[in-house]
């Protein structure tokens, strides 16, 4: 089995390498091929594994030792067990797809065989990532998806938007890396390991405080990965990149590794309910702020972000509420439809030549009817309607919300279920129906290659059954995960909110039908609704984006400009001078001494050695005090 | 009448010598053949050095298993001193040396490599370093000390160009100022304890329960400023951008990592002994030191304009950094120092060299400097593989795994929470995350913007086999650092540990 | 008044602050010089007298090396001041800022 | 060997030095910036001229070739290396033939020195660019 192991694991790696050696050379196909290839193979070993683990046994691998010295000790391991092996399943499936589809979508790049190198190193540090048996290759796989994210956001670096989204994303992500490194740190000095299962098994000897601590520094983590409030900006904008990469990283993968995060520490999460607590709260806000952002968006892309925010939101109060297995369920579920729902987002941009505003689209059914069945199917996994899959994963967080009594989050998330649905169909309606408003444009659309959507297939078909592997799921997880089932034990009850719950969401459905699907001018900013204050403060992202600007991104600049120029010009030059000044000129005003001048080095010199000396001399004097 | 004295050889051990020896004798062969036949092609002289190089690690190495198996060899009158650190410290000096020879055979002409005497003098300068750190006799670490700083002022300054002469007049005349600053601390070394053996000095000191603390504490005044000059810590570290502006980049790039370790040797001697024997002065200033020289040349290097004087702000950070290791003092944070230098050492080799290929002989209207950072605008689209490379090596500056620099930084980190300085590996953690910004910086430039018409010609320019190779050998030591730790460490750890640090 | 050890090291400091002095005020390359010569020279006065008063050569031999090294310094020194001058024509520290930041 | 404590009487001469030595150069300035200031101006250009007795100020025509410079330097290298010989020339016979052969070896070093500026042409007149 380890076999199989390193082959999941470095065949991506090949992949890599091996578009990245053509990575100079001109556009061609076999690259893409190979590398899909490499990933389906990796699939393959994937699916073995997984057999492998139902049959009841895990494979843990130590592949060398990282570090070794005195007290320290970090192998260089890889485990798969209940956990990981459904991680490296859909991020397989996924990437598989993805690669494959990409082969169409990226044939017109000049940088195709260097997006396959950047697309294959990203899941090979993803597949690093959820493999690894300890912290710190889990930070390494972790670094190394933002670096590659990084990497395909801006991989149309000649786009100024590209590379300010690029950068924002990897800036953020980094802020909160350092809070995660702090966690790190903060486990291997107190327990002495950083290995997985003998940290979790000591966890519980550490004072309740610490275990706080590295809970919260962890969770910082989670949340630059998972792009929760407040480091949430950078996902909207990371929508920069091509479409592939945001169905891939932004969507299915490498945003959830932060919830993978919480399921995967959920022995340390379970000693401090309180910051659970916290995790679910901020995970329904998020869910509900995300979904209100979405309503009135007019950019495709960036709507099924919004969408990808709400839904991780959905994930933490999962795992915030100590229900882990139902977070993992929901990330599995979620990754299949929302990839496909991407991909779909793509097929329509390359039919409307790169054009993301749904209200210059419309009627687009009778040209892409594959895609519209897709993505129509999508958005009704997305709103939860049996029996597709978001029905049995996110209907079960609802439940979670209930029967662990925390009604505010239950009925924050009921509402946002119904904002998913409505935003959802709205951007169904106004692409697929209604009038053909792009002829206005001049735009003639057209169904992308037969063999796009041939790719996609194998995520409608898990979108729409995944639902039906949650017993199966829970069986395996079982194992590793606390096994909490949730049932709402009152029989009428749980009718109730099940059919209260699919009726919400269906009229929710219908009245963006409604609303939209007979939609056919290009709104321009005139009518009330858009100059109402709700819409501007939604379209405007609550002008969170703004605030950074202005609070943090500003400031430092000017911060920055006044370090250099006030203090490094004006004050420590001028400091220096003082001194040399006071000590040896008296009369005679300063010359121009400017930077550069040698003469100021020097002084900077012999000033530094007189401050020593004095430091020198009055600690002594201070030490002789003290000690007569 | 006194007896004459009777030296037996053997008692000598004059072999301590022979790893200096190789490499004087080396200078001297490359000055005899010169006056023998003038004029010969420069790749001769190289080679003839990387042979005496070659050597000269052998010799190293032949030590380095003497050590492991009979512990520190002491030689000529116990002036040399073979120790753990002394044969690293050598081995990471000679390596680098010879790693950086090569960058004379550019494609260029330059001015300095038609004289022998550059080669002759880098191998006076390289046995100069050797003296300084296989010894802890005060007047042999001075002599060690001058005889490399006036060989490199004389390279830099063979540059021929009008800021090289500014850049080596600026580092002699502090340079001699800090020898000032050296002698004057090692005279009041010598007052108080009536030797110039630093193990000699601890003793003494140590019998004498510091009585004299004011003294010493004056003394190591003197010897901050004089190696804080040599390591460009903040306030002394003032020559440090223009010098590296002023030289060639394989000259800057020599002075980031071999002269620094020579130095910290040095300074791990003088003053690892006081920081275990508790005096809080020379801690506090330590750490006042680090955490200023990081931070501040971090700030600095966030405003440059000029790529090289930002390596150079940046390898002043990376110098505070490690700095922190002799204020934790402890084997492991020895041991840290060695293996950040050691990982440094390829990751700057990489990036120095870098520039170095892309120099231009004239510069274009309207550039200030030779390496600014338009330069490197769209270079992914003139050279794809080039600015991977530098990419690479920016990447591992700024600490990101698994490349080489991340490794070192998490062990120094890891060695400064496990000795207590949490909020030091706070800052220090911190500061690396600064610097990532910067480094950045210089990727955005290289990846996200259009070439700039007049600079894209000058890529690659100086570029020849064997500064790929050189390239190469450096993308290989940062890419397979990973692999590299671990046996590095336990190599590291037997020396340092069984020579007492 | 017999002579100390006392009058010696203070001669010591004394030119070596002098020569401290001349390093910062002295905007002339060649009076820069002159100044590190005193540095050294003040060191040596008190190396050779330490030597003498306790009775260990060491001191000594440490002032011959320094006298060495100094010489070797002197020479390195005024050759890059020549050619310096050749270039510029001027030994002016303040016309010696081509490079800044 | 004794240690010195900041009650050692000479300390006070030192500390008389110091502020003597300040005084001395705050006159000085004080000084100069008195007679500055008190002075009458003149702006009569020619007064300002050097006085040369006659003939117009010129530049010195002959100035002291740098040739001189660094045949000092040569000779201040080689000179220097002395200080080694003289203990050893003093100690001759104590040390012996160990000494004998460190000081040979010296004398060689030097010696290539030498020869190698002799054959750059350092010691030639004319010859030095």
């Amino acid at each position: 089995m380890e076999l199989y192991l390193y082959i999941a694991l470095f065949a991506p790696l090949v992949g890599s390498l091996y578009s990245a050696l053509f990575s100079g050379s001109p556009k061609s196909q076999q690259v893409g091929i190979v590398a899909s290839g490499l990933l389906f193979t990796s699939f393959l070993s994937s699916a073995i594994l997984l057999t492998y683990v139902m049959s009841g046994h895990t494979v843990h691998v130590e592949m060398m030792t990282w570090m070794a010295t005195g007290d320290l000790y970090i192998p260089f391991g890889f485990v798969v067990d209940q956990v990981s092996v459904v991680m490296m399943m859909v991020v397989t499936i996924v990437s598989t797809v993805v690669h494959v589809y990409s082969i169409g979508y990226m044939d017109h790049d000049k940088g195709f065989n260097r997006f396959f190198a950047w697309l294959s190193a990203f899941v090979f540090s993803m597949m690093v990532l959820v493999m690894s048996d300890n912290f710190a290759g889990l930070f390494i796989g972790w670094e190394g998806v933002g670096l590659c994210s990084w990497g395909l956001i801006g991989f149309w670096y000649h786009k100024e938007s590209a590379t300010w989204a690029a950068n924002e994303a990897f800036i953020m992500n980094r802020i909160a890396d350092l809070g995660m490194l702090i966690g790190i740190f903060l486990i291997y000095w107190n327990v002495g390991s950083l290995q997985y299962d003998v940290v979790f098994a000591e966890i519980g000897n550490l004072q309740p405080v610490i275990i706080t601590w590295i809970g919260i520094f962890l969770f910082i983590g989670a949340m630059g990965k998972s792009a929760q409030f407040p480091l949430h900006t950078w996902l909207a904008d990371a929508m920069e990149g091509p479409t592939p990469v945001s169905a891939l990283i932004h969507a299915a993968t490498m945003v959830t590794a932060g919830v993978y995060l919480v399921v995967r520490s959920n022995a340390i999460y379970d000693l401090i309910p309180n910051v659970g607590i916290f995790i679910a709260s901020l995970g329904a806000f998020v869910a509900l702020f995300a979904a209100s952002m979405a309503l009135v968006n007019r950019d495709m892309k960036r709507i099924i972000a919004y969408s990808t925010l709400s839904q991780l939101g959905y994930m933490f109060v999962a795992a915030g509420l100590g229900a882990y297995w139902v977070a993992l369920f929901h990330l599995m579920a979620h990754a299949f439809f929302k990839a496909l729902l991407f991909l779909g987002a793509g097929n329509v941009m390359h039919a409307m030549h790169d054009e993301l505003d749904p209200f210059k689209m419309g009627g687009l059914r009778k040209v892409m009817k594959g895609t519209f069945v897709m993505m129509t199917l999508a958005s009704v996994a997305l709103a939860g309607i049996y029996p597709f899959a978001g029905f049995f994963s996110k209907d079960l967080i609802l439940e979670v919300g209930f029967v662990e009594h925390h009604y505010v989050i239950y009925t924050v998330l009921l509402l946002t279920a119904g904002l998913t649905a409505f935003y959802s169909f709205r951007l169904v309606a106004l692409i697929f129906h209604g009038e053909e408003r792009y002829k206005l444009f001049g735009i003639h659309p057209h169904e992308a290659y037969k063999f796009m959507l041939v790719a996609m297939s194998p995520l409608l078909v898990l979108a729409i059954i995944a639902g039906s592997f949650k017993m199966t799921y829970f069986q395996l997880v079982m194992n590793l995960l606390p096994a909490t089932q949730y049932h709402v034990h009152d029989q009428t009850t749980y009718w109730i909110m099940t059919i209260g719950t699919q009726l919400f969401v269906i009229a929710a459905i219908l009245f963006a039908y409604k609303k939209y699907a007979n939609w056919s001018n290009v709104p321009d900013g005139s009518s009330a609704m858009e100059r109402s204050f709700f819409y501007k403060l939604l379209w405007n992202q609550y002008y969170i984006p703004k605030m950074y600007e202005e609070i943090f991104a500003k400031p430092y600049a000017e911060l920055s400009r006044i370090a250099w120029k006030q203090i490094d010009l004006k004050i420590v030059d001028a400091t220096v001078d003082a001194i040399a000044n006071g000590i040896y000129k008296t009369g005679e005003n300063t010359r121009d001494i400017q930077n550069g001048n040698l003469s100021t080095m020097l002084r900077w010199m012999v000033v530094g050695l007189v401050v020593l000396s004095i430091l020198a001399v009055a600690f002594t004097v201070g030490y002789n005090a003290v000690g007569a | 009448m006194l007896e004459p004295i009777h030296v037996a050889l053997g008692s000598l051990n004059i072999a301590t010598l022979a790893p200096m020896l190789i490499a004087i004798v080396g200078a001297l062969s490359i000055l005899i053949i010169d006056l023998a036949k003038g004029g010969l092609h420069k790749s001769l002289y190289v080679m003839i050095a990387l042979l005496f190089l070659l050597l000269d690690l052998g010799a190293l190495v032949d030590f380095g298993g003497v050590f492991l198996k009979n512990g520190t060899i002491l030689g000529f009158f116990d002036v040399m001193l073979m120790d753990g650190i002394a044969i690293l410290s050598q081995i990471i000096i000679v390596v680098g040396s010879m790693l950086f020879i090569p960058l004379a055979l550019t494609s260029k002409r330059f001015h300095e490599y038609d004289y022998p005497e550059y080669f002759a003098l880098f191998m006076f300068m390289i046995a100069g370093f050797q003296f300084m750190v296989a010894t802890d006799n005060l007047i042999m670490i001075f002599i060690g000390l001058e005889t490399a700083s006036l060989a490199l002022y004389t390279l830099i300054a063979l540059h021929n160009r009008s800021k090289s002469f500014e850049a080596a007049v600026k580092y002699f005349t502090m340079g001699a100022l800090a020898a000032g600053f050296y002698a004057f601390g090692s005279m009041i070394l010598y007052a108080i304890s009536g030797s110039v053996e630093i193990n000699q000095i601890a003793t003494i000191m140590a019998e004498d329960h510091y009585r004299n603390i004011g003294y010493v504490l004056l003394s190591m005044a003197f010897m901050i400023a004089a190696f804080g000059f040599k390591l460009s810590m903040v306030p002394f570290h003032t020559w440090t951008p223009d010098v590296y502006e002023g030289s060639s980049a394989a000259l800057a790039g020599y002075m980031s990592i071999v002269p620094k370790i020579a130095a910290f040797v040095v300074a791990m001697r003088l003053f690892e002994f006081l920081v275990h024997s508790g005096v809080a002065w020379l801690q506090v200033i330590l750490y006042i030191g680090v955490v200023v020289t990081m931070t501040a040349s971090n700030i600095w290097a966030l405003v440059q304009s000029d790529v090289k004087r930002m390596l150079a702000y940046s390898s002043i950070s990376h110098a505070g950094f490690v700095m922190a290791a002799i204020l934790i003092g402890t084997t492991q944070s020895n041991t840290g120092l060695f293996l950040y230098w050691a990982l440094f050492s390829f990751t700057n080799l990489g990036a120095f060299t870098m520039l170095w290929v892309n120099r231009q002989k004239n510069l274009i209207a309207g550039q200030s400097s030779d390496h600014p950072y338009e330069k490197f605008s769209g270079m992914v689209k003139t050279m794809p593989m080039a600015a991977v490379m530098m990419g690479l090596f920016m990447l591992s500056l700024a600490g990101i795994p698994p490349f080489g620099l991340f490794w070192g930084k998490m062990y120094l980190i890891g060695s400064a929470v496990s000795s207590g300085y949490t909020v030091l590996a706070l800052i220090m953690a911190l500061n690396s995350a600064i610097a990532g910004y910067y480094y950045l910086k210089l990727i955005v430039f290289m990846f996200m913007k259009e070439p700039i018409v007049g600079y894209d010609q000058y890529y690659f320019m100086n570029a020849s086999l064997s500064l790929k190779t050189i390239i190469g050998i450096a993308a290989v030591g940062t890419i397979f650092a990973v692999f590299a730790v671990n046996p590095l460490l336990k190599v590291i750890t037997l020396f340092v540990y069984n020579s007492g640090y | 008044m017999a002579i100390t050890l006392t009058h010696y090291l203070v001669l010591a400091s004394v030119l070596f602050v002098i020569g401290l002095i001349g390093v910062m005020r002295r905007k002339n390359l060649l009076m820069l010089f002159f100044a590190t010569e005193i540095l050294l020279n003040a060191t040596n006065i008190a190396f050779a007298a330490i030597s003498h008063y306790i009775g260990d050569l060491s001191g000594q031999m440490f002032a011959f090396f320094i006298i060495a090294i100094a010489a070797s310094e002197v020479a390195i020194g005024l050759g890059l001041l020549i050619v310096w001058y050749k270039r510029t024509g001027k030994i002016d520290l303040d016309q010696m800022n081509s490079m800044r930041g | 060997m004794e240690h010195y404590n900041v009650a050692n009487p000479y300390f006070g001469v030192f500390v008389l030095f110091v502020l003597t030595f300040g005084a001395f150069y705050a006159t000085t300035v004080i000084a100069r910036l008195a007679s500055r200031a008190l002075a009458a101006k003149d702006t009569e250009k020619i007064k300002l001229t050097v006085y040369e007795c006659g003939p117009e100020v010129t530049k010195q025509p002959n100035r002291i070739s740098t040739q001189f410079y660094l045949f000092a330097l040569l000779f201040l290298l080689f000179d220097v290396e002395i200080v080694f010989m003289f203990p050893w020339a003093i100690d001759f016979k104590l040390l012996g033939w160990f000494g004998f052969a460190e000081m040979m070896m010296f004398i060689l070093l030097l010696a290539i020195g030498f020869v190698y500026a002799w054959k750059k042409g350092a010691l030639e007149w004319h010859n030095i660019k």
